[in-house]
């Protein structure tokens, strides 16, 4: 239907593989390859015992000017793993990459009808046929080239997002910093020491921020948000609002280091900010060593692993242990009560931070979920799981260990951004074992307790990650896109009715309207998956690689037409 | 040849449709495990369940083919976030529209991920023994049912209509988010529409096809389609108004009406 | 498209008549709007005067329509009694009446010249009715018997 | 209380679109409020209406686009009443405006968005013939052209958004409410057709091929779902045998109908079979029916021409059974022939005439605007003033007062806008806002510099016309200095870049190529003379409607075709030149021919709007026709009536009642009449100026020659048996006979009285109120007790009296025996009855006076029809109006009718004459006629053509015998200029020269 196909003739070039025994074992590769000979538009077959091989790529290099090939298939093995191998071998013989199609014989024909060879040979012939008859169709494609700005833009000015900054402006990468606070550091600000080896957390991030000071090409903008971000991969234009006065950034990347916040205590155990304070209000405190509790009860998940936040917050245990072994350096004769469901200290050196805890005195008295312990003006009645009977410990100060919960305002940015939040409100990554730092949305990054409440160590080692990440594009002047994508061909475009139904089913926001009202599609974002050509109602939209006439050339080659 | 073969020895040919990220993955898994089943399924690769538009399914069994697998990612799992879960919505109005003329129990949807080489090999067995008890499809072999030829015909240009294709498009979003007046459409709401829709427009496009052969009047068409008349004419006079049909001309007390 | 043969189709292929339409404001060209809003398809042939009445068209402009070169007129108003001037088209039924002979007797075709009512609802009629005129004049082929002025 | 110069209509059908036009025209701000989404009501649903057989879509769409666009009409579609409150004179009304979820400003009605919505609802305008979109427009013709998403079948799916070039969708808009402030309310929702409920004896419903008659009128249209084809539901066959029953829900005292006659349904039946058979000759229609009531203008006419040139076969009988024969889906009905034999017929379809139901929601407007229903949901409107419901301020036209047909709705509109006059006449002109106009450029001697503005219309023109390629070509025509093209050009914005262009390139022509000038023609003009252009230097090319739209197949053709058609449009534009509207001043004074009900109460609406009235009476004193009646059928005491109105009128000092007076002569014309009377003993000759003329000449009763009358004195008229009961001289009589159509509805007066039927019944009542045990007999042909006054048919039926039905060819005879009369009477089942009575009572009919009439319609130049009776403009849509301009009619002199009727009558001419009256200049049509002496042979041709006698033959000094054109009364048809065989008349802006030069402009 297309108007560009080249009036010339079409020459298809098969080629056959034995993969060793694997499918020359079952089927004759030999015959088959006589046999597919008489094709229609096959020019030429020929079979090779490895054809993915060096001289199986040399066959075929070697067919492809010889009988003036334009279009090559290979039977063998499975197109996820060989496919890039075989497109790039015919492009260095000339032939567009798009011009090649993979016929699966091995994994999903000889190897699983071994029992069956006839039927495997016959399945063999039919699944090169249905092949021989799409690669009639195929066209040529080139790869889409979108040129990257070198620049990245990191959200947030706390330790995951200056690790982050520093990285990149490190690699020679122009970087800012947007924070929302009027002064780098986030949460380490508010803490005094940090576990596990009790260094001084303002020394610590003081260190860091003079580092990110005196880093070239690193701009750090402060009581500052982001408004507005337009744009896709290696070419997004951020709008930042510093109170008042707009600036307009051009950035090829973009760092989510927004990080968390804490809970409002309001209502849980009686907490009153005096009597009853959380181990965030307990830090400044111990900093300036005005403590004159002798009886001091922690009670640990309080607020979380409950209905409401049905997640475990990972750094409060520590943080409990960090402080009560601080207490015990002050002032070792301060009894010191740490009621808890679970102790999580992970790994050798947190675990033995527990056990110096235990070593100096602290008490740890576990409780039952379904039996919280009930906290009266000046002692807690506890059920002890161990003795199986109640315990009324009396306290002067009780310190409530709460969770850190997503920002309120993480909804707007995910707006902005086009990114998935996950059901507590923190952000979704792309997938949590193989992508843990990428988001869905190429381009876009992530590090810190923004995607989920992590210790500092995490948080450093996230902030590399991502911005590591994030120069796997910057590192490139322009980086190919995927090929294969789909398009509002100029000869359908009177079947548009601009009905927006594409617009509305894609599922990475890549097709837009553009300035005279036209459906267009943004190549960079498009992922090739082809639901809008399968939801389009007048079948304007075309999918590269997998047209309809393409697709239906198969099942016609199969049908028997 | 095919006819004569008895029930036992009869073998399907199937055809299936495998998306790239998971199902098609199982499938090789199932070759790297040298797990066997039988070879009666050729596969199509395409990027994603989603992308099986109707017709392919409907032109594959109007071709002859004795059975469509469509296969996916398992929801939640779709490489591209939420293909699957329009194919599912695809393949619910391909299984109405067959079951008017019982071919809807010949196409089949399932979920097979990455690391499920032996599920592959299971299910794919159970739809080649589903498949041979039913016997070879009516519009198989040389001799295929002229009648229900007709009928598949017109399904697949009813499954193709703009109207069918609008529908089918926006209900999950429409039924499962929401729709432009931010509120949610019941899903059997949605469904009562749909069902008249399917039943309407495979029925005008019977009438279509039905007239390209020859000017006809309301009468033949009921009779040939053996639709209610009153049914029929209602259909003709909505085809009419979008000028895809006409009077032609007036014998005794009948009018006839033919194709633009 | 009338089912012609596809032999018949070939010829009349290439030439389509240039018919010249006058068309009463409130009845005929109501109907061809109608034929519009309803999108009714019929042969691209007429080009369309619009006039207050069917009255109005002085039996002059006929003859200069075909003297210039038009291969075939049509001239329409309200049916007998729908007239928004009462009396308008009465008056042009019973002019084209001499008018017809009088062309006759010139030697033009009776098909060339073509009275015909349509009203305001008939958007289908109106559609026939140019049909139907179109293929008169088509058999007649093109105006000969004027000189033409391009 | 401040009185306010705004009236509110409710209801936007013809009624409320008529009331509207007059108030508007008469200086008043209208608040029309429509429910539905388009103005029109059931008229616009209709194919044809008798008695002429007018196309409905012809003859209504010009009024409702006029309505739709008039400056001081302000139209609100989709709306509900929330609260009414005030008094007469000063209404607060809350609105609801309910959202149509599409912007009416920015919508063109182009409709992409009903043509792609995905969803299928039933139409509700084709009653459910047919499917049409969640979005749509009632129908192709809607006025306004706006379409609206109908939430309860719209799932929400965005579509219509995306297509929308216009971007008129918007999902986000809410509901309105607005605060109205009126001086006077008008209530014209109409009526609902009765349905038959569900378990219904005829089968609707249950049977296929049984239907009402509002969806066989649909079946009818040609722009209906079945293009005009009439075929049957069940299998889209030819109807050959087709069955009407009359009476369905009307004269129905089971319960689940109504008891009073709907009035209508005889004549649309007659109409609708008239229609199927001229539709499809094939078709062979049945009526079953008790009384045929034809008892307006005409009506009778139409019946015998339905029987003799149709075909139409009436069977007088109510059918027994119907029951559907399943193999065929016929229908085989039992009934009894008149002369009592059983029989069983199948026909192919049966159409049930539906009665007329007050509207469904006429309880709830009832409760708001405080005014009370009659005992049939009706309003209940005053004995003597039938617009007027039982609250001040607040009048009812219509179907809404009582079931009436379309003349008597459109005069009950104009009825009630002269009620409306009379009560805010000092308010006239206060709230209406005149548009100020920049002066206009003189553009005479110019050479032509064309401004072409060729549209896209989104994608209804652009998708098949390459109209880049074509605006490029418009820059090559001669004269053309710019050409641009705009995706609406109809749109507000594109007005405002129209006006920059107009004087950026000092344009004198301007161009538009898109859709069709009947409807677009006003608002281009309208642009560019607020651009300082005379509103004629316009033309427009209508590629859409005719050229995209129908040659959609044929791309190229259809590019070629609109290249063509902008050529033509840009050689017309280069012969126009600017034309001036003449002004004619108006002498705000009123004539009153004749002194009866009907006279003397335009005189006083006259006067009580302070316009001086001069009342011409023939006879010595006032009363006319109805001076011999006491009582009307409903009770009202038409004598004290009488007597209240000639004291009026004598004391009134705004009118001038000249008695026993001759009208000598009446010249001139619209606003400027010259007239002279003769009146009273001394034969004083006066002459006075008036603006209008009000025929009220009345008519006379019919004195029979047959049954012995004059020449035995046991055979008087109703009007003396009346005199007789009312002087208790008839208390011996023991047996009365009556005889009904005396002198109607026979070849000489071949129309039915309509009130002859009323008199009998009512003097039957109170004779059997005065002597119970008199024994009445009436013989007639059809009992025509229309509308409520059926109710006193029964009445008399259960009081005793019978009613025998005569054959028309062989009526009763009266033979004298001794002092009393024998009446020999042969009844359909062909027995012969005598009866012996002492008193035989002659209902006679009503007839016209030819010379009487005559002479005044010399003067007035108005036709009289073939009964002698006034002819008016058009008998459904002006019929207060005559054809030419300034005159109006009113009562007996218009045609036989009831005594409310006349007053409505009259009302409604004082209505129409305000339009005039309140203007102290009016403007006459631009596009007129105009003689060019030099060539004129003074042959006289164009003077016997023209239809509004606009033309006259003067000695002119220079040319001798010429033509003369009177601006103010010629419509521009053209009918002169097209008979005149020396080219001496011309029509501006349809020129010879316009329209050589599109024919000849080739190049």
């Amino acid at each position: 239907m297309s108007e560009e196909r080249n009036e010339e003739e079409i020459r298809v070039g098969v080629f056959v593989c034995h993969c060793g025994s694997n499918i020359g074992g079952v089927i004759d590769c030999k015959k088959l390859a006589e046999e597919v000979r008489n094709f229609p538009d096959v020019a030429y077959t020929e079979d090779n015992l490895y054809t993915c091989s060096e001289n199986g790529l040399a066959a075929i290099k070697k067919a492809v000017e010889e009988h003036k090939l334009n279009r090559v298939v290979v039977a063998s093995c499975t197109p996820r793993t060989h496919e890039p191998l075989f497109r790039e071998c015919i492009s260095e013989a000339g032939l567009n990459p798009y011009l090649f199609n993979f016929v699966n014989i091995r994994d999903q024909c000889t190897w699983v009808h071994m029992k069956h060879p006839e039927e495997a040979y016959d399945k063999a012939k039919d699944l090169i046929k249905m092949g021989a008859a799409k690669a009639v169709k195929l066209e040529p494609l080139d790869m889409i080239m979108v040129n990257i700005n070198p620049a990245a833009l990191v959200i947030g000015g706390g330790v995951a997002g200056m690790s982050a900054a520093l990285s990149l402006s490190r690699q020679g990468f122009k970087t800012y910093i947007v924070e929302k606070e009027d002064k780098l550091g986030g949460r380490l600000n508010s803490l005094h020491k940090l576990f596990p080896y009790d260094i001084e957390a303002t020394e610590f991030v003081g260190k860091i921020i003079n580092n990110v000071k005196n880093a070239q090409n690193l701009e750090v903008i402060t009581s500052s948000r982001v408004i507005n971000i337009e744009g896709f991969i290696g070419n997004y234009e951020v709008e930042i609002d510093q109170n008042g006065n707009i600036r307009k950034l051009e950035v090829g990347a973009i760092i989510v280091a927004v990080g968390s916040s804490l809970l409002n205590p309001q209502g849980l155990f009686g907490y009153d900010g005096i009597k009853r304070i959380t181990q965030y209000e307990l830090e400044p405190k111990l900093k300036n060593k005005d403590l004159k509790a002798k009886e001091v009860v922690m009670i640990q998940c309080a607020g979380s692993r409950n209905d409401e936040r049905p997640y475990c917050s990972s750094v409060c245990c520590m943080t409990a242990l960090k402080n009560a072994l601080t207490i015990k350096e002050l002032n070792p004769d301060i009894h010191v009560t740490i009621l808890f469901r679970d102790l999580y200290t992970p790994g050798t050196s947190y675990e033995e931070y527990y056990r110096k805890a235990r070593e100096q005195g602290v008490l740890f008295v576990k409780y039952d979920e379904d039996r919280m312990p009930n906290v009266e003006e000046n002692q807690v009645k506890v059920f002890n799981e161990y003795i199986g009977d109640e315990m009324i410990i009396a306290y002067d100060l009780l310190v409530l260990s709460t969770p850190l919960v997503a920002n309120s305002d993480n909804k707007d940015l995910a707006q902005l951004l086009k990114v998935p939040l996950e059901a507590n409100g923190f952000f979704l990554e792309a997938h949590v074992k193989l992508r843990p730092n990428d988001f869905a949305t190429d381009g876009v990054y992530i590090g810190g307790s923004a995607k989920w409440p992590v210790d500092i160590t995490e948080t450093i080692s996230q902030g590399y990650a991502a911005a590591s990440r994030a120069s796997t594009i910057l590192s490139h002047e322009t980086i190919e896109v995927e090929g294969a994508t789909s398009i509002l061909p100029e000869y359908n475009k009177s079947l548009c009715t601009g009905c927006e139904v594409c617009i509305k089913v894609c599922p990475y926001n890549a097709i837009k309207k553009n300035e005279n009202d036209e459906i267009e599609i943004i190549q960079a974002l498009c992922k090739g998956c082809g639901l809008c050509a399968a939801t389009c109602t007048n079948k304007a939209l075309v999918i590269r690689h997998f047209t309809d006439d393409q697709i239906l050339s198969e099942i016609y080659a199969y049908g028997g037409e | 040849m095919r006819m004569e073969e008895n029930r036992v020895s009869f073998e399907p040919k199937l055809l299936g449709f495998l998306c790239n990220w998971c199902s098609y993955a199982g499938a090789d898994l199932a070759g790297v495990s040298r797990i066997q089943y039988p070879p009666n399924m050729r596969v199509i690769r395409v990027m994603c369940s989603g992308r099986v538009d109707p017709e392919f399914v409907i032109q594959a069994l109007e071709l002859g083919i004795d059975g469509v697998y469509v296969m996916g990612c398992h929801i939640g799992d779709c490489h591209y976030l939420d293909g699957n879960y329009e194919a599912i919505r695809k393949f619910d109005m391909t299984k109405k529209f067959l079951s008017f003329v019982g071919l809807d129990n010949r196409i089949r949807l399932d979920w097979v991920s990455a690391s499920e080489g032996v599920r592959f090999g299971e299910v794919v067995s159970k739809f080649v023994e589903d498949i041979k008890a039913l016997g070879p499809s009516p519009l198989s072999g040389d001799t295929p049912d002229q009648e229900l030829l007709e009928k598949v015909k017109a399904i697949r240009e009813a499954v193709s209509s703009n109207r069918m294709r609008a529908l089918v498009g926006r209900q999950r979003k429409i039924t499962e988010e929401e729709n432009v007046y931010g509120e949610k459409v019941p899903e059997e709401e949605f469904d009562v529409l749909m069902d008249q829709a399917i039943k309407e427009e495979y029925d005008r496009h019977r009438i279509l096809l039905a007239l390209e052969k020859d000017s006809k009047s309301v009468k033949d068409l009921g009779i040939e389609l053996n639709l209610d008349p009153s049914i029929v004419l209602e259909h003709t006079l909505t085809l009419k108004s979008r000028s895809q049909v006409d009077f032609q001309k007036i014998i005794g007390n009948t009018p006839i009406f033919m194709r633009i | 498209m009338t089912l012609q043969t596809k032999q018949e189709e070939k010829i009349n292929e290439e030439w389509e008549p240039k018919i010249i339409a006058f068309l009463c404001n409130w009845c005929s060209y109501a109907g061809a709007d109608l034929a519009g809003v309803s999108r009714i398809q019929y042969p691209p042939t007429i080009r369309v005067v619009r006039v207050p009445c069917s009255g109005r068209v002085n039996p002059y402009f006929i003859i200069k329509s075909l003297m210039d070169g038009w291969d075939g007129v049509v001239v329409s108003g309200c049916h007998p009694g729908d007239c928004h001037y009462l009396t308008g088209n009465l008056v042009a039924r019973r002019r084209f009446a001499i008018l017809k002979e009088l062309l006759e007797f010139f030697g033009i075709e009776p098909g060339r010249v073509n009275f015909m009512w349509a009203s305001a609802a008939e958007g289908e009629r109106f559609a026939t009715l140019i049909k139907k005129a179109t293929k008169i004049v088509k058999n007649l082929g093109p105006n000969k018997k004027f000189e033409k002025k391009w | 209380m401040e009185k306010v110069g705004a009236v509110m209509v409710i209801g936007a059908g013809i009624g409320g679109s008529q009331a509207s036009l007059d108030l508007a025209d008469s200086g008043y701000k209208v608040y029309l409020i429509e429910s539905s989404t388009s103005i029109g009501g059931v008229m616009a649903q209709l194919d044809k209406t008798f008695p002429t057989n007018d196309c409905a879509m012809c003859i209504v769409s010009p009024k409702l686009v006029e309505t739709g666009r008039h400056q001081n009409i302000d139209l609100s579609i989709n709306c509900k009443i929330l609260d009414v409150s005030g008094e007469a004179g000063n209404f607060n009304i809350k609105v609801l405006k309910k959202t149509l979820y599409i912007n009416p400003e920015k919508c063109t009605g182009c409709g992409v968005c009903g043509q792609e919505c995905p969803v299928e609802a039933i139409d509700i305008f084709n009653e459910g013939l047919a499917k049409y979109a969640a979005t749509s427009v009632k129908y192709p013709q809607a006025v306004p052209l706006v379409y609206a998403i109908n939430k309860d079948y719209c799932i929400g799916c965005g579509i219509c958004q995306g297509v929308c070039k216009a971007k008129a969708v918007e999902y986000d808009r809410e509901d309105e409410e607005v605060d109205i402030n009126v001086g006077a309310i008008i209530l014209a929702p109409g009526f609902d057709e009765y349905i038959p409920p569900e378990a219904n004896l005829y089968g609707y419903g249950k049977y296929k091929n049984v239907v009402t008659s509002i969806e066989f009128e649909r079946i009818l249209s040609a722009s209906g779902p079945y293009a005009g084809r009439v075929l049957r539901p069940s299998d889209g066959d030819i109807p050959e045998k087709l069955a009407f029953l009359q009476c369905i829900g009307s004269r129905d005292y089971t319960g689940n109908g109504q008891p009073y006659c709907s009035s209508v349904c005889c004549m649309y039946t007659a109409k609708e079979a008239v229609i199927a058979h001229e539709h499809m000759h094939q078709i062979k229609p049945t009526i079953f029916s008790m009384d045929v009531r034809a008892y307006g203008k005409d009506f009778d006419k139409y019946i015998i021409r339905a029987q003799e040139e149709y075909g139409v076969q009436y069977i007088r009988s109510r059918i027994s059974s119907i029951k559907e024969v399943p193999e065929t889906k016929d229908l085989r009905i039992k009934y009894e022939t008149e002369d009592g034999k059983v029989m069983e017929e199948d026909f192919n379809m049966v159409v049930l005439a539906v009665g007329l139901n007050p509207p469904n929601d006429n309880v709830f407007l009832a409760e708001k605007f405080g005014i009370e229903l009659n005992e049939f949901g009706f309003a209940k409107t005053d004995k003597f003033n039938p617009v007027q419901t039982s609250r001040s301020g607040i009048y009812a036209c219509g179907a809404f007062s009582s079931p009436k047909d379309i003349p008597d709705t459109v005069t009950q509109a104009s009825a009630a806008a002269g009620c409306v006059n009379q009560l805010l006449y000092e308010k006239r002109g206060t709230l209406i806002t005149e548009k100020t106009l920049p002066p206009e450029i003189y553009v005479n001697g110019q050479p032509p510099r064309i401004g072409v503005f060729i549209c896209h219309c989104g994608i209804n023109i652009g998708g098949y016309v390459d109209v880049p390629d074509v605006t490029k070509y418009a820059t090559t025509l001669p004269n053309v200095v710019m050409a641009d093209r705009n995706l609406y050009t109809c749109s507000a914005d594109t007005q405002t870049i129209i006006k920059d262009k107009v004087k950026e390139f000092h344009l004198n022509r301007v161009i538009v190529a898109s859709c069709t000038p009947r409807t677009h023609e006003p608002l281009f003009q309208e642009t560019i003379r607020e651009a300082g252009l005379n509103r004629y230097l316009f033309q427009m090319a209508n590629i859409r409607d005719q050229c995209s739209w129908v040659h959609m197949n044929e791309p190229e053709k259809a590019t070629e075709k609109a290249k063509d058609l902008v050529r033509m449009a840009v050689n017309k534009a280069r012969e126009i030149e600017p034309i001036e509207r003449i002004k004619l001043p108006v002498t705000p004074k009123a004539l009153v021919v004749g002194g009866g009900i009907s006279g003397m109460v335009a005189a006083l609406n006259f006067a009580s709007q302070e316009f001086e009235t001069f009342l011409v009476e023939k006879q010595e004193e006032l009363g006319g026709f109805a001076r011999h009646i006491y009582h009307t059928l409903e009770g009202g005491d038409v004598q004290e009536f009488l007597t209240d109105l000639i004291k009026k009128v004598q004391s009134n000092k705004f009118i001038h009642a000249y008695t026993d007076a001759e009208i000598e002569n009446i010249d001139g014309y619209i606003g400027n009449f010259k007239s002279s009377v003769i009146h009273g003993k001394k034969k004083e000759r006066t002459e006075f100026e008036h603006g209008v003329v009000i025929v009220a000449t009345g008519a006379k009763e019919y004195h029979p020659k047959e049954y012995l009358y004059g020449n035995n004195g046991n055979v008087i008229l109703q009007s003396e048996f009346e005199e007789m009961l009312n002087n208790d001289k008839a208390t011996n009589k023991k047996s009365v006979v009556m005889i009904q159509c005396v002198g109607s509805r026979n070849d000489e007066h071949p129309y039915c009285s309509k009130m002859c039927c009323a008199e009998a019944i009512k003097n039957a009542l109170l004779a059997k109120e005065k002597n119970p045990d008199l024994e009445i007999t009436v013989l007639f042909r059809d009992i025509r007790t229309y509308g409520f006054k059926e109710k006193y048919y029964r009445e008399a039926r259960e009081k005793g009296v019978i009613f025998l039905q005569y054959d028309e060819d062989n009526p009763p005879e009266v033979i004298p025996e001794d002092s009393r009369l024998r009446i020999e009477v042969s009844t359909p089942r062909k027995e012969k009855i005598y009866i012996n009575s002492d008193l035989l009572v002659l209902s006679a009919g009503i007839y016209a006076n030819r010379e009487e009439n005559e002479d005044l319609a010399k003067m007035l130049k108005v036709p009289l029809n073939d009964d002698n009776f006034f002819l008016e403009a058009h008998v459904k849509l002006r019929p207060v109006d005559f054809a030419t301009e300034g005159v109006f009619v009113a009562g007996l002199a218009h045609c036989p009718k009831t005594i409310e009727d006349s007053i409505a009558q009259a009302n409604a001419a004082v209505s129409r004459a305000c339009t005039i009256l309140s203007k102290d200049e009016i403007e006459a049509e631009g596009k007129t006629a105009m003689v060019i002496p030099e060539r004129c042979t003074g042959c006289g041709m164009c003077v016997e053509n023209c239809a509004y006698s606009a033309i006259e033959l003067i000695d002119d000094r220079r040319f001798g015998r010429v033509a003369q054109i009177n601006q103010a009364l010629c419509k521009g048809c053209g009918a002169c200029s097209g008979n005149c065989r020396c080219a001496a008349i011309d029509v501006l802006g349809f020129s010879g020269e316009q329209i050589f030069a599109m024919i000849t402009g080739r190049c």
